[in-house]
């Protein structure tokens, strides 16, 4: 390639990334400051108060360690939160891998009758929208006592998370060689050492990726919580819309920061097995 | 604050057994519902669109409650109070009846409230069963009716608020600014793309009472329109109403394309420099605000001289509240004169003026304490005499709906 | 083979089910109420005035006709453009250069971002009074926020479109890193020495070789903008409004018979993307064979 | 005509500690088959890759007919090089893959579809113009892989491993294809593969190529009977080297003096190698011979069919010597046995 059109082309992606992260640059200055009016670039008053006013950092003068973990054992609104979204995202996950786990080693490895129309029906929820079953759901988890339940959300989150679970795993296991079970009982394993010392090593890299994107799309949940939660369930998502909405660009940002930070760790670890040729993106290519 | 408890607990104990007739259905005496409560969460849902209000509840009642009386506050913001409305109308129609349902109160008034009480899902009466009920001035038309319908005991008062603007005084000068729509329509076409109001909407009831203020002002006084709901009235003034708005349009930010949802967007808009004018509810102006850091620090408020819409704001109980007790403590806390008082220092954020009728406390703290709010309202707010001049009750709810309705058939979509 | 076949219904049933009872039970439900049938406040009905109302009538067809146009002006654009700008971006990146893994990294980075953030950061970078709009103060190209072009929460849905092509291209990136890099650079090293000049490698070589993952990215990207309520919600104007947003106003009603209408709308938007997704699964799939 | 010379190339890269091409000299002459001969990563795909304009050398000269390619791109140069794995494109059929270079110069539909025929009668494989790559066996798929590089009558061919992923049966009949159609089309071709066999079968000459550098260019029976250096020898099997050292023209070595007669005489250094091929050296019981005959005791005997292998030790030097099975007088191990290196069938080398 002529190197001239090389540095354009590297000077465009360096202008590309700065403007795929002038969002995240604009939380933190948000976050961090008081009165960031227009025409400010910078702002003119730094300041902590919009972690003040979430109670996640004492009023100055409290700045100590007890300072701090009185406030946080107050269980401010963000903390409880943040617990509900951690508490409800790692249960799903469980509990989807879980089931996910027999179908997908089925799915991946045999062939049989109807195989497309399962994995069309499995699929389903990433084609139809949310909001066109969760309205008609509302009313039977209301009567069935589970709205406004822990229970009740996480059994709404698993509708979305389900088919993206189900079909990465799908795609691990299309890879994978029932071979080495067997080689592995006719040595003398039985079925549980079997599938601890043989089969979970082998698909635990891209359950790893499987259960990191289900912890996400729960994360990430605000329509399903907030009509099935009925208010009661309060997870981050339905903090940082009503902060959104409450005209706070400060508080927003600061909530949002903490709302996206589980988010970046995630993508960090997973980086390297998200952009190599692994079976969690075939998997998404399969849909 | 221990001294403080025994007096509070004292009054409580007199007032339950003064009161004993008028307690709430369901239990006999107010020291029941205290017991009741204790240990117990409270699910107080309420619009959540301003971070002062909600900071506000979460700080000063939300200590109190654990402190004194063991409940947990769990506030619970909705982007409308009509959202609340369909949780219990969806839980009455799921068949949830008893202490099942999820909501123990709703920060109401006006058509939400008039919408449940119909449907008599509301518990109560209970507002006269609440110790501080006495500071209440229940004999007050502009507290005994809300949107002109009768209160009957259904909900019990939290606040006030009165409709003016904010203009910021490093931008305008006070002298400058209209008083009243005739010159605020000369003062949009003077200064181009530089208002707008709030969509009359959902979430957007403070734009509805900027529409309503114009009929007051077209049809010549609020007076012939309170009362029941009267079509032809409205019939007749109505295309006026709506000339009025459409002709402002092209001047209008965005030229009138699109309005802010709510006074959230309008403040952004405000702060920012978008627009000149913003609106206010608080008795304290720009007060609340300028705390916040949500418009500039030199914002300023201002009313029309007359037809500035004020009203109160109350405290409801669904008929399936899960904790009925502890709503009750919570209904009777924010009447307690020194949080009362609280709610108008404009330090602390909140952006009311007062539920009670201040000449009714007697005590010394309480007194004290609103004194020192009556002295402190800040260089943000207005005149109180214009306020109270300008001052108008709100009127029957079904304009409220018509109007919204309405202007989006002939404003919006014109 | 009896076991077999009760091992494969054993495994299938409870992801089956969840998927069934939830999500199409939920839909049906919704249907039921869509055609007015809601027992619980007494109506056994069965019409489609709900249906009519919602098309047709003179309160709402206005906004409806509208909202569906700009729904599917929102979601093919969205769709189109992060496609776009995740193709040029994979191709360009996935040369070695100067701090690669840290544009990787970034260009990533929105993936695992939720919607709703992404949406107010559109707000906080777009808006006619964000973080662009006070460059171009200082730069001296606008003297008022109202100079600024209405990008956020303006009546053309370009603030959505911003939002879903900020978050969609890195969901189009990663697929299309991970395909390229599998391919390897060989196919067009191979086309160039068979006489193919750089537009020719792109058009029969690199675009051919994607366009099977490009195509199953887009549709989930599609369906998804079609459907989805945060950022609509957040980024839209009152008028026109994206129909899922126009759905849930109508379910938050308290008036319950606009539930029907609510319900109607949701199975409308259900059915749209349905067969959206279906002509567009027909149409790619007769080109795929065609070339 | 298509004549190529290599100059003086060399390309280094990012992370290698020496070039991965080095100081490379070459003349190829129109119509001939090279075979780029070495291990893997030795640098005989780098060169192709810059004849191909893939890669652009650090430093010298490509020339095709005495101008040089290197400011031409590589989709003007035609040059057009075989993949390893063919790199059929999956979304095309059969005759779409042989047709497109003709479809990138914009040639007209039909010209294109009468050549596609052409080439695919000439590749043995008609009939089968609208099947999909993943249809064909691998021997099909090699077949189109090479009537999609002729199709545009390249100038130079360039072919990538050619027969390393076929079956051993196939390669044969691959291997006849390709010389017969590169003589039939009197192409000039380059081949790259790692194995000396196949590239003294299929080519006219032989680059040995090590670690980046050029290590000898000449005829395939050169290289068994005439290497340059103990690497070029030991890639086509040599195994016996003998340390010698250069007195008054006699050359001395551990296990004597030995009478050498090779034309390189006075070529060579003081201190020299001297190789003998296995099936060269004789064996005899007796002293039966008159010239560089020398005793040893045999180590080991390994039958492998038509041929036994004996490993000798002579004075603590190795040697090995296969003979044909059939004839052999009884020879055991550990007997004595006298060895003879013929003088016309030794070579001595410099390094």
């Amino acid at each position: 390639m002529n190197n001239n059109l090389k540095k354009i082309n590297v000077y465009a992606i360096y202008l590309g990334a700065l403007i795929l992260i002038l969002p995240l640059i604009a939380f933190f200055i948000n976050a961090f400051s008081f009165r960031w009016f227009y025409p400010q670039i910078i702002p003119k008053e730094l300041s902590l108060q919009a972690w003040v006013r979430l109670k996640l950092i004492p009023k100055p003068g409290q700045r100590s360690i007890e300072g701090f973990l009185d406030l946080w054992t107050s269980n401010p609104a963000v903390i409880k939160a943040l617990m509900n979204s951690l508490t409800i995202g790692i249960l799903v996950t469980i509990v989807s891998i879980i089931i996910a786990l027999p179908a997908a080693r089925v799915l991946g490895l045999l062939n049989f009758r109807f195989k497309k129309l399962i994995i069309f029906i499995m699929v389903s929820p990433t084609i139809l929208p949310p909001i066109a079953f969760v309205l008609g759901l509302n009313i039977n988890f209301i009567s069935l006592g589970f709205s406004g339940s822990f229970f009740g959300v996480c059994l709404v989150h698993l509708v979305p998370i389900m088919p993206y679970v189900v079909l990465t795993m799908t795609g691990i296991f299309a890879n994978y060689n029932p071979d080495f079970e067997h080689q592995a009982r006719t040595l003398g394993a039985n079925k549980t050492r079997t599938f601890f010392l043989i089969t979970l090593p082998a698909i635990a890299p891209g359950m790893v990726v499987a259960a990191l994107f289900a912890f996400l799309v729960s994360w990430s949940q605000y329509l399903l919580t907030f009509l099935i939660g009925a208010g009661k369930v309060m997870t981050l998502p339905l903090l940082v819309f009503s902060t959104a909405s409450s005209g706070n660009p400060a508080l927003t940002a600061a909530i949002s920061i903490i709302f996206i930070f589980p988010a970046i760790l995630i993508l960090f670890f997973t980086s390297k097995f998200v952009s190599g040729e692994s079976g969690a993106t075939s998997g998404f290519g399969k849909i | 604050m221990k001294l403080k408890i025994i007096i509070f607990t004292i009054i409580s104990l007199l007032f339950s057994k003064l009161v004993t007739a008028e307690t709430a259905p369901g239990f006999s005496s107010w020291d029941e519902v205290v017991k009741a409560a204790d240990g117990g969460q409270v699910n107080v849902y309420m619009w959540g669109g301003s971070d002062a209000i909600n900071g506000f509840v979460d700080d000063f009642y939300g200590v109190p409650l654990k402190e004194k009386y063991n409940i947990t506050l769990n506030r619970v913001p909705l982007k409308g109070t009509v959202d609340a409305v369909n949780q219990v109308l969806s839980e009455k129609e799921a068949g949830v009846t008893g202490d099942g349902g999820s909501i123990d109160l709703i920060w109401i008034n006006g058509e939400n409230f008039w919408t449940l009480k119909q449907a008599n899902l509301l518990y109560g009466p209970f507002a006269a069963g609440l110790p501080n009920s006495e500071f209440v001035a229940w004999d007050n038309p502009a507290v005994n009716l809300d949107f002109g319908r009768p209160v009957d005991g259904m909900e019990s008062p939290w606040s006030s608020a009165q409709f003016h603007f904010m203009y910021d005084s490093a931008r305008s000068n006070y002298d400058d600014m209209p008083r009243s729509y005739a010159e605020l329509s000369d003062w949009i076409s003077s200064n181009p793309g530089r208002f707008t109001y709030i969509r009359p909407g959902k979430g957007g009831f403070v734009g509805t009472r900027f529409v309503k203020q114009i009929f007051f002002e077209l049809s010549g006084g609020q007076e012939q329109w309170v009362g029941p709901f009267n079509q032809d009235l409205y019939d007749k003034w109505a295309p006026k109403v709506w000339e009025l708005l459409n002709s402002w349009e092209n001047d209008l930010w965005r030229g009138g394309e699109t309005y802010p949802k709510d006074n959230a967007e309008m403040h952004s808009l405000f702060a920012n420099g978008e627009v000149d004018l913003d609106f206010t509810q608080s008795p304290r102006g720009a007060g609340p605000t300028n705390t916040a850091g949500t418009t500039p620090p030199t914002s300023r408020a201002f009313a029309f001289y007359e037809n500035m819409i004020g009203d109160f704001n109350y405290w409801a109980i669904p008929y399936n509240a899960p904790n009925k007790a502890a709503a009750l403590v919570y209904a009777n806390l924010v009447l307690e004169p020194e949080l009362q008082a609280a709610q108008v220092q404009p330090a602390n954020g909140f952006c009311c003026g007062w539920g009670i009728s201040t000449a009714k406390v007697t005590d010394a703290a309480g007194k004290a304490a609103i004194a020192d709010a009556q002295n402190n309202l800040g260089d943000a707010a207005e005149d109180q005499n214009i306020l109270a001049k300008a001052l108008v009750s709100d009127i029957a709810a079904e304009y409220q709906d018509l109007i919204e309705a309405d202007w989006e058939a002939n404003v919006l979509l014109k | 083979m009896g076991g077999e076949r009760l091992k494969i219904i054993l495994s299938l049933t409870p992801p089956l089910l969840i998927i069934i009872t939830l999500f199409f039970g939920g839909i049906f439900y919704g249907f039921l109420q869509s055609l007015g049938y809601q027992p619980a406040i007494g109506k056994y009905d069965i019409n489609f005035s709900a249906y009519y109302n919602v098309m047709f009538s003179e309160r709402y067809s206005k906004l409806f006709w509208t909202g569906l146009g700009l729904n599917l002006w929102v979601s093919f654009a969205s769709t189109f453009l992060a496609a776009v700008f995740a193709l040029f971006g994979a191709l360009a990146i996935r040369k070695t250069f100067f701090a690669k893994t840290v544009c990787n990294f970034i260009y990533s980075l929105n993936l695992p971002m939720p919607h709703l953030v992404v949406a107010v950061g559109m707000i906080f970078v777009f808006s006619q009074s964000g973080l662009l709009a006070r460059f171009a103060s200082q730069l001296g190209l606008i003297n008022s926020p109202g100079d600024f072009p209405v990008l956020v929460r303006d009546k053309y849905g370009f603030g959505i479109i911003l939002a879903y092509i900020w978050k969609e291209a890195a969901f189009f990136f990663i697929i299309l890193m991970s395909v390229l890099q599998s391919l390897g650079e060989n196919f067009e090293e191979l086309a160039q020495s068979l006489g193919a000049n750089r537009w020719q490698r792109f058009r029969y070589v690199i675009l051919p070789l994607v366009m099977p993952n490009l195509f199953s990215a887009s549709i989930i990207v599609f369906a998804f903008s079609f459907g989805a309520y945060e950022v609509p919600a957040l980024l839209g104007v009152i008028y026109p409004q994206m129909l899922p947003v126009m759905a849930f106003e109508f379910f938050l009603n308290p008036d319950l018979n606009a539930r029907s209408e609510g319900m109607a709308l949701s199975i409308i938007i259900a059915l749209i993307v349905m067969i959206l997704v279906v002509f567009y699964f027909w149409l790619t799939q007769a080109k795929i064979r065609k070339d | 005509m298509s004549d190529l010379k290599i100059i003086k190339l060399v390309k280094n890269f990012v992370g290698m500690d020496r070039p991965a091409v080095n100081n490379v000299n070459l003349k190829i002459n129109s119509g001939e088959l090279v075979a780029f001969l070495g291990p893997s990563g030795c640098g005989k795909t780098t060169i192709l890759k810059m004849i191909t304009g893939l890669f652009a050398p650090d430093n010298g000269d490509i020339v095709l007919d005495n101008k040089s390619l290197l400011p031409i791109p590589t989709e003007k140069r035609g040059v057009v090089m075989v993949f390893q794995n063919y790199l059929l494109f999956p979304y095309m059929n059969v005759n779409e893959n042989v047709g497109f270079a003709l479809k990138m110069k914009g040639i007209d539909k039909n010209v294109i579809e009468k050549k596609v025929r052409e080439m695919l009668d000439l590749v043995k494989l008609p009939d089968i113009g609208f099947r999909r790559p993943k249809q064909l066996s691998g021997g099909q798929q090699q077949r189109v892989a090479l009537a999609r590089a002729l199709i545009a009558s390249p100038r130079l061919l360039l072919l990538d491993e050619p027969l390393s992923n076929l079956d051993a049966h196939l390669r044969d009949e691959m291997r006849d294809l390709i010389v017969t159609i590169q003589k039939e089309l009197n192409v000039t071709t380059i081949f790259v593969t790692h194995d000396q066999e196949e590239a003294v079968l299929l080519a006219d000459k032989i680059a040995l190529i090590f670690d980046g550098e050029l290590q000898n260019y000449t005829s395939p029976k050169n290289y068994y009977e005439q290497p340059k250096n103990i690497k070029a020898a030991k890639f086509f099997g040599g195994v016996n080297f003998i340390k010698s050292k250069k007195i008054n023209n006699e050359f001395i070595s551990d296990i004597g003096k030995i009478n050498y007669v090779g034309e390189n005489i006075n070529d060579l250094n003081d201190e020299i190698n001297i190789t003998v091929r296995p099936e060269n050296i004789k064996l005899s019981k007796t002293n039966d011979f008159d010239h560089n005959s020398f005793k040893g005791n045999i180590k080991s005997i390994i039958f492998s069919g038509t041929h036994t292998r004996y490993k000798i030790i002579i004075n603590n030097l190795e040697l090995e010597c296969s003979l044909q099975s059939l004839g052999i007088k009884n020879i055991n191990q550990g007997d004595e046995i006298f060895v003879h290196l013929p003088k016309d069938k030794i070579w001595g080398m410099n390094d």
